[in-house]
């Protein structure tokens, strides 16, 4: 982890890690490279997720000695923020989900092969909309795998008498439906069958990497809200109403300067969370705490920028043709990916400390 | 004709509920989008076998003669069933407007056809460069003489043109003076689109439809007679147009049906009883009655006979913006299903994505919120420019 | 009732009413009244109370064989609002009140002196903060009397094995307490000691005319949120800065814009409340939800309406010497007075029948 | 001396927290609202004792030196203790300025006395035509000669003066020069308030304090000597002025401490575990720590000896409109105690009338957040004039 790096290493670590993805997939370029894909099954490039798998990404939370690159939330978080702000419908955050869940049941060759880029495994594990609870039903089918149409197996947590299984199931032969996502992707629906058992897996190690994945998604949606601003700021200088530039009138220059401010809040709030999560000291309330707080201020947040992008965009911006309209589709399928707003602000409140209240007042 | 104007307002209502459960195709109720004319036309039909095309026209021009009170409870009853809009641009903007500014000729030429259904009209206000600044329009018209006569020779582009895929006919507003004003020098003309040089292009939208359109004129050639008024008074002219029609902009029909939908998706998702869904669901209830009240107010305005004012600008910001909260709610309750492209197991009423995208441009067309606001402001609250 | 009356002839009513107001509290010129007997005990003009019941409006709503004026709510809103607008201190709506409880209990004699002015009768019924339920816990301290140190005497509903039962209480020997509110009154608190039996009163004819009092304090508030505006409107076309008015502005325009609509929907809502109070052929459950749509939102608006009534006064509108200062300050007491508007959501929730919605939908 | 800034933070913080639970009268905890002179006293003789006066100013001076880092710890303890602000004018506006921009002989004359207490320095920048525009400021002073020598004469009024009743000094923004733009011609003065033609008159604010005055001047003479920097030049001085202590605008502890009252409020008036008012604690609860990682995020620019920039306006803006959203919650679960004047039954920490109204003026001083939203449109986002 991360805590072997010093201050000034991680920051380097971050600004390559964000360098190589403006190499593999940059914020403003490849806008075309994802309309290409969209809609057109399996909804992303297997030859970019592989080229990802190359730059060490899939294994970037696993330790050296797993073939990882040991490094923590904190780069992660700045690489998925450059991945959502490119829009790369490439299943990275789950294929790095299917990595910790692989580490910890000890099932090393299939997750060579993930890492290597060579197999994309999935993990099914959702069995209700908008939930971090895994909680293994046999036989339950296993929903929104995001782009399932890419994968090569999955990996089904099947609970049994002794505790959580992980199951190994390709994806030949499958019981899989798929169905069109507004940003272009595919969402699975699994009936799990059959497959070979990997090993046994604790309840903690699924819960921590599914607080890892959803994280993650925070941090993508940092960067899909915070391209669509900068598209939209371009567009408030330079087109004109009335004789004026519109990004002149008070009213939208206010409006911008309140979508800065839910930016940055989401930016603080999410750096703050991959901070407490890399230092390993805190508590898992504390943890749990502020990724759901995260988690909820970067669902919210992105909702309200790419909508008001839209807004601010005019008629234009109701077109498909506009690109402004793929960041808001993007936002609406990673908003309530691992848990909604609304099931984030309740596992706050049952898991934060106030911290902040109580020894000053009366 | 039975004079509907004499029938009480309770039985000409029960006549139309009548009219439209036993005569409206059951599978066009409450679309997702605007119809195109031809999966509208078999309701055109029956619209017409009555006599029913244009309630609002005169009845010496073929209309129904009614008066408002009558029109609204029409349209109420329109909306309750949810009969779709067919492309009525010609029922509702062309055919006041020549009623009004038109001359003998024009009236005989072009009402019938509407009301036969053998012209389809669409409107070419907005373009690129205007949208909601409609006066600094560009699209062209210079005068000219040739050997078939005075004419107009037109360039320039529209946008927003809704269905102009179905239409035939186009009318526009024009530049044909550049001097003085901006307002002023633009003129009202009548195009018809199977005129050379007059290209369509459809504009898919955010919900993936294509109800609007690009219209691009590239040197068209308009007859002289197909002007509407005085030339360089077109603007006035199609402000004069805004009747009451502005007042179903902020009809509380469509967020009721979209909290119906809320309600069926909450129960779906196993949210309704739920105290924060409840809080939210409670207060958009309230906000839906209070807006329903005020409609009420605009309404019993028409229904004195007076003409609505720039207030009724409220009406539309708050149902537009009523209709984007409920919609975003649902997103919230959704769970991954918010970001489906198709409905939920494929029934139309649980598309919570679709009906949250559905409600994005209420707050950008027919005027903006920012426009309506600013109307507001000035017009209404007497704000300095 | 305006039952008996026509539309034209409670028109003219509603018109003759607003004119009297205006003659002896109008909207724009009392301020300085107002401040005169602010914090000053009773808090009011008890000459104005007088000269207002020689108006004939503490009758107002009482039929014409009790010597009232046989009007209704909508009259009554009409009143109410002229008096919010003109920041009349006189417990107006709290006598009245008394009136309709006197009046059920058919204690006549009490009631002739209330509605002459001879007597300020005040109704000690609260138990609770924001409520609509007089439990009549004999001996518990009534609380939140409005301007009750004007008061002569005070009704006291007190819960007998058969019912509740009205008592009145002098106020000379009472166990009074006094506390002053923001707008410069003072809120009673009794605790409820002797007296005299006027009689039984039913659980309707209370919760009947607590619904009244509701509706016309939100009728009130409407007069405090309009008045206050006008107010503002008027400084956002006069006061300059940076070279021009700042009702010039934008962002200031279209948040004007944002309260008007709050001003009108509160208006639409108590008007279509009172219409179905006066119209009698309603359920008891849709006059309640009409009654609580209506408060809540006239409780939210003008607490959004006259804070930003001071925002946009800018630094003369934190002073107290400034009128606007005076709106808020009235809002604040108002808003919770006869139910907060959360009280009210709850209310509507429990009685509001889904009329628009259910017969379309799938 | 011990050197302060030889410590580490965490000794240093300790060091802070050990002192002011030592000596810092208790009865002063977290005012309602600013102290006056002579009410704060104690505490500044205490801090008069130790050398603590002036942290920011160098050592040279008579300061503690302290570096940025050091100097917002001591402010984070002196606001979790809930230390009042003296009228601090001299040592936090004054006295950098002097120290920057002032002759050697201004310093030598200033700095001690404001260091011992003798002299209590206001700022006079507002005026009633000038609250958020400062650059359109009237108060003129203009140039003589007379038996005395050289200096201004001031004829004006200033307004908004925090606490000019407690002061004997004013430091002004003056014109002196009507040419040009309306930032040139603005200088730099200090006016002795006991000088002829000065007059205090005191303001009750919406909380019946005095805290803000206006300040009148007629026909004041100024020594041409008390004029700080070069004529012409007083607003980019006063601009260059503003240091790090905007950080302070956006401190979270002013919400954090409304948010411990509301939640003692909720549970006084019995709603604290209703779903509704959770759900809106809650979200006030993760928009304060949401906050508090925004605001770390910019006191680390400060640590790391950088300066700030015009971003830091989303702090002020933030924490201003937070801190009113959480009084607003207060006002609406209070019931009719949103009405009274004083505290619920004598206990200043339940007084939610008092703490909404002690909200409202953060959105209009120290930039009304109007202002801040044009700053971060302009010069953040860099959108057009």
């Amino acid at each position: 982890m991360s805590a072997a790096l010093d201050n000034a290493e991680l920051a380097e670590a971050v600004r390559m890690l964000r360098d190589s993805a403006a190499g593999l997939a940059s914020r403003g370029g490849d806008r075309r490279r994802v309309r290409a894909l969209r809609f057109q099954p399996p909804g992303f490039d297997p030859a970019v997720l592989a080229a990802m798998a190359e730059q060490g990404w899939i294994g970037l939370l696993l330790p050296e000695q797993k073939g990882g690159a040991g490094l923590g939330m904190t780069a992660l978080c700045a690489l998925a923020e450059e991945l959502g702000a490119a829009l790369a419908p490439e299943p990275l955050v789950p294929a790095m989900l299917s990595g910790s869940l692989l580490a910890a049941a000890g099932a090393d060759m299939p997750l060579e092969r993930l890492v290597a880029g060579e197999a994309l495994v999935l993990a099914a594990w959702q069995e209700a909309p908008s939930t971090l609870e895994a909680p293994g039903t046999p036989g339950a089918p296993r929903l929104f795998i995001p782009q399932a149409g890419g994968a090569s197996a999955f990996l089904v947590p099947v609970r049994q008498a002794q505790g959580l299984e992980l199951w190994l199931q390709p994806a030949e032969g499958a019981a899989l439906q798929l169905e069109k996502t507004q940003d272009g992707g595919f969402f699975g629906t699994l009936r799990p069958e059959g497959g070979a058992l990997l090993g046994s897996i604790g309840e903690d190690a699924v819960a921590d990497a599914l607080e890892q994945a959803t994280l993650a998604t925070a941090a993508t949606l940092l960067g899909v809200m915070d391209q669509a601003f900068v598209l939209t700021l371009d567009y408030l200088r330079t087109r004109q109403q009335f004789g004026r530039p519109i990004g002149s009138f008070q009213a939208l220059q206010h409006r911008a300067a309140d979508l800065q401010i839910q930016i940055a809040l989401s930016r603080a709030s999410i750096a703050a969370a991959a901070a407490l999560l890399d230092d390993g000291s805190t508590s898992r309330a504390a943890r749990r705490a502020a990724v759901s707080r995260a988690k909820a201020r970067a669902s919210d947040a992105a909702l309200l920028v790419t909508r008001q992008a839209i807004q601010l965009h005019g008629g234009i911006g109701y077109t498909d043709e506009a690109d402004i309209s793929l960041y808001l589709r993007r936002a609406m399928v990673l908003a309530n990916q691992f848990g909604s707003a609304a099931l984030h602000r309740r596992r706050f409140a049952a898991e934060a400390h106030d911290d902040m209240l109580g020894e000053d007042a009366a | 004709m039975t004079d509907l104007n004499a029938l009480s307002d309770e039985a000409f209502r029960a006549e139309v509920r009548r009219f439209v459960e036993a005569e409206y195709p059951p599978e066009l109720r409450h679309p997702p989008h605007r119809l195109h004319w031809e999966q509208g036309r078999p309701w055109f039909d029956k619209l017409q076998a009555r006599g029913w095309v244009a309630p609002g026209w005169p009845r010496e021009h073929g209309g129904l003669g009614l008066d408002a009170g009558k029109q609204i409870i029409l349209i109420e009853e329109y909306e309750r069933h949810g009969v779709a809009r067919l492309p009525d641009h010609g029922v509702i903007m062309l055919g006041p407007l020549l009623i009004r500014f038109g001359t003998q000729e024009q009236q005989e030429r072009f009402l019938p056809r509407i009301l036969a259904g053998e012209d389809i009209w669409c409107q070419g206000y907005s373009e690129p460069g205007a949208g909601s600044d409609l006066a600094s329009l560009r699209t062209e018209a210079v005068p000219g003489t040739d050997q078939e006569g005075d004419h107009y020779v037109v360039n320039g582009q529209k946008i927003w043109t809704t269905l102009a895929t179905d239409a035939n006919w186009i009318f526009c507003l024009v530049r044909t003076d550049k001097g003085g004003k901006k307002q002023e020098g633009i003129s009202f003309l009548l195009i018809d689109m199977r005129s050379p040089g007059v290209t369509v292009r459809p504009i898919i939208n955010l919900a993936r439809h294509d109800e609007f359109c690009e219209v691009f004129f590239d040197n068209v050639r308009v007859p002289r007679e197909n002007l509407v008024g005085e030339p360089n008074k077109g603007w006035s002219m199609a402000k004069a147009l805004l009747g009451f029609e502005r007042i179903f902009l902020g009809s509380p029909r469509q967020s009721g049906y979209a909290l119906a939908r809320l309600k069926l998706l909450a129960e779906r998702m196993g949210v309704f009883d739920e105290p924060d869904f409840q809080d939210r669901y409670t207060r958009l209830r309230m906000d839906l009655d209070d807006h329903k009240d005020l409609y009420e107010t605009f309404v019993a305005v028409l229904r004195r006979g007076d003409t609505l004012g720039p207030d009724v600008s409220m009406l539309k910001l708050h149902q537009a913006e009523l209709f984007q909260r409920i919609t975003e709610l649902m997103l919230e309750i959704a769970g991954e299903n918010a970001g489906l492209l198709e409905p939920m197991g494929g029934n139309r009423d649980l598309h919570p994505a679709g009906q949250f995208i559905e409600a994005r441009p209420t707050t950008i067309y027919g005027g903006s919120s920012e426009v309506q606001r600013g109307i507001l402001a000035k017009n209404v609250l007497g704000l300095p420019g």
